[in-house]
């Protein structure tokens, strides 16, 4: 709302028309959905909703679409895919159907939508009607002092299916992360790097390319080259942490050697 | 006299009035509802608790506590009228989102349900969490799988929901048989292909959407 | 009406047997014993908890529940010659250790199968005293020998199983994917592991270990 863009917009935009575009505003983060969304816009028709006119709610919905956009709102994927579908119906029920065209009628896809409709609003009703009961520990309690005895004292383990559900699952995450030991054949790993160089590091006399310490064999494929290439890089950073060599790179791009500092440093 | 009439004698179930009072303390001692099963092992051999239940239920009618069923289980709770002098004993429960309350009242209106049902329903994806949630306040629990291609899994309402709302079945729940009867629990395919179900993975879960 | 006799009719202390129900009620719900000044102080204005509990109290002479009084106070307790009934309320239950957890889950989604693939499947060895005690609880039993060299044996879960975690099968169990919706698994999948996201149905019985 800071943006400069949006305070012309909205200074050009009639003060009662724009109090309407700020309800809106505040209300799309209230819906849930374009089904909810289409359940308040068919309230303002203010009969029955089994004679709600689809037609007319099709087009409130495509109108509040147009309206959160052109007030730069941003509207979640599933509100687009919503008007999309029923400026597709809209158009169906306007013009005469196609001869020979196949599929569900425009009358069977307004009757379903309007089902859906009545259904999610008996839902709402239902789950308000459920939570207007009378509930435990708010309108009628358990006992407050389960009796025990500590005569005959035996230990039950015990455990939830949800408890049984997180353990598989906890097992089954370590799983997916097996794929990175199968592989080991074109991998050559960092330890296995820094192993070898800190065995080569004492022959090192002057600066030398970093590629010439590619391991006997892991040059010929590209594949075991990057992976011995990453690793051997990464080894020597780690041993330029710790004061054992230094690394120099004249240009971009440009080779990178090392020398050992054992004893120069 | 005979091994028979030994063995009667021996194993003669209490009086009723003594089953009676068994049922009684045995309800009265458990915080939780307890089944008809239950009883029948912790009471002596030969007792017939579901007998017992009847007079003690009459018995309890109208005062202060009442007997009350939940599923295959009873137990015994303050009469809803006198919640107003308990206040005291409750703790605060967590708050459930709007989701989280369309979801439970789905689950038990249409139970067995699958995930892609209720989002079909609620015209919007079930949030990871709300579900969650609802199997945490061991409300709602995994049911059979639906013998579908993909054979989802199902949600279903479990005994404590049933307690906790004071229904003594998935039946009892208000205005079922109205929804029923007004056909707006069946599950109702969009005529012909859909282009709503964005989520691949929810198409693959429902048969909602397959003829 | 003058005003001594409004606040008289505005005040009106329920009937006894109301009364003696709210004492119920409290005495039930309440986790301590309750004191008369507590009862007057929670019951309306007027009301005479003390009368009530004389009524109260006569009322549940003989019966599988008593009315005590404890020090000032007063509560419910089952009949002391019923506490035989009461043994099982005594019983303290512990959760399963994470290893036989764990082991359970993987007998449950791969049955039948071996102590060697469990410990495969878990990366840790399984210790007997674990088996021995899903086997103690009956909630896993020995299957069929494997058909394979030194001829294992598997381990399958019991119907006892079933019917504790309330499954109609072991085909029930919910799949990775299905776990991941309802917010029980919190990693994603990484990417090119998805041959790991099976199908829920191949994940229920897997038989990865016959090939």
């Amino acid at each position: 709302m800071s943006e400069p863009d949006d305070w012309t917009l909205t200074e050009r935009i009639p003060p009662a028309e724009r109090l309407e575009a700020e309800a809106l505003i505040v209300d799309v983060d209230g819906y849930e959905g374009p089904l909810d969304l289409l359940l308040a816009l068919s309230r303002s028709q203010k009969v029955d909703l089994r004679r709600v006119s689809i037609l007319q709610l099709v087009e409130q919905y495509l109108v509040f679409v147009a309206r959160a956009q052109s007030l730069r709102i941003e509207l979640a994927a599933d509100y687009l895919v919503m008007a999309a579908w029923l400026a597709y119906l809209k158009s169906r029920l306007l013009l005469p159907p196609l001869p020979g065209e196949d599929g569900p009628s425009a009358q069977d896809l307004a009757e379903h939508l309007a089902f859906q409709l009545e259904r999610l609003a008996a839902m709402r009703e239902a789950a308000a009607k459920l939570m207007a009961r009378d509930q435990k520990g708010r309108d009628f309690f358990a006992r407050g002092a389960p009796e025990t005895q500590t005569r005959r004292r035996s230990v039950i383990l015990d455990a939830s299916l949800i408890d049984l559900l997180r353990a598989y699952a906890r097992i089954r995450t370590k799983d997916e992360f097996r794929p990175y030991a199968f592989d080991r054949k074109n991998i050559f790993t960092m330890e296995q790097a820094l192993e070898r160089m800190r065995g080569l590091i004492g022959y090192l006399g002057d600066w030398s390319d970093l590629t010439s310490f590619l391991p006997e064999g892991w040059d010929r494929s590209p594949a075991r080259r990057r992976s011995a290439t990453a690793s051997n890089f990464a080894a020597i950073l780690e041993m330029a942490k710790r004061g054992q060599i230094a690394i120099r790179q004249s240009d971009v791009f440009a080779p990178i050697q090392i020398r050992s500092r054992e004893g120069n440093a | 006299m005979s091994d028979e009439a030994l063995r009667d004698t021996l194993f003669d179930a209490p009086p009723m009035g003594e089953q009676e009072r068994m049922v009684e303390a045995i309800l009265f001692a458990s915080a939780e509802a307890v089944s008809l099963a239950e009883l029948t092992r912790r009471m002596p051999q030969g007792s017939d608790p579901a007998e017992a239940l009847v007079t003690l239920r009459r018995r309890y009618e109208g005062r202060g506590v009442n007997i009350v069923r939940v599923g295959d289980a009873y137990a015994l709770r303050t009469a809803p009228d006198l919640g107003h002098l308990m206040v005291r004993e409750t703790t605060e429960t967590r708050k459930l989102s709007r989701a989280a309350i369309e979801t439970l009242a789905i689950v038990a209106y249409h139970q067995p349900v699958t995930r892609a049902e209720i989002e079909e329903i609620r015209g919007v994806a079930v949030s990871r969490g709300t579900v969650d949630q609802l199997i945490e306040l061991d409300w709602i629990r995994f049911g059979r799988r639906r013998m579908t291609p993909g054979r989802p899994v199902t949600f279903v309402v479990t005994e404590s929901f049933l307690d906790h709302f004071g229904l003594e079945s998935a039946r009892d729940l208000p205005g079922l048989k109205e929804l029923r009867s007004a056909g707006l629990l069946d599950s109702r395919p969009l005529p012909g292909a859909s282009e709503l179900d964005e989520d691949p993975e929810a198409m693959g879960q429902s048969e909602m959407f397959e003829e």
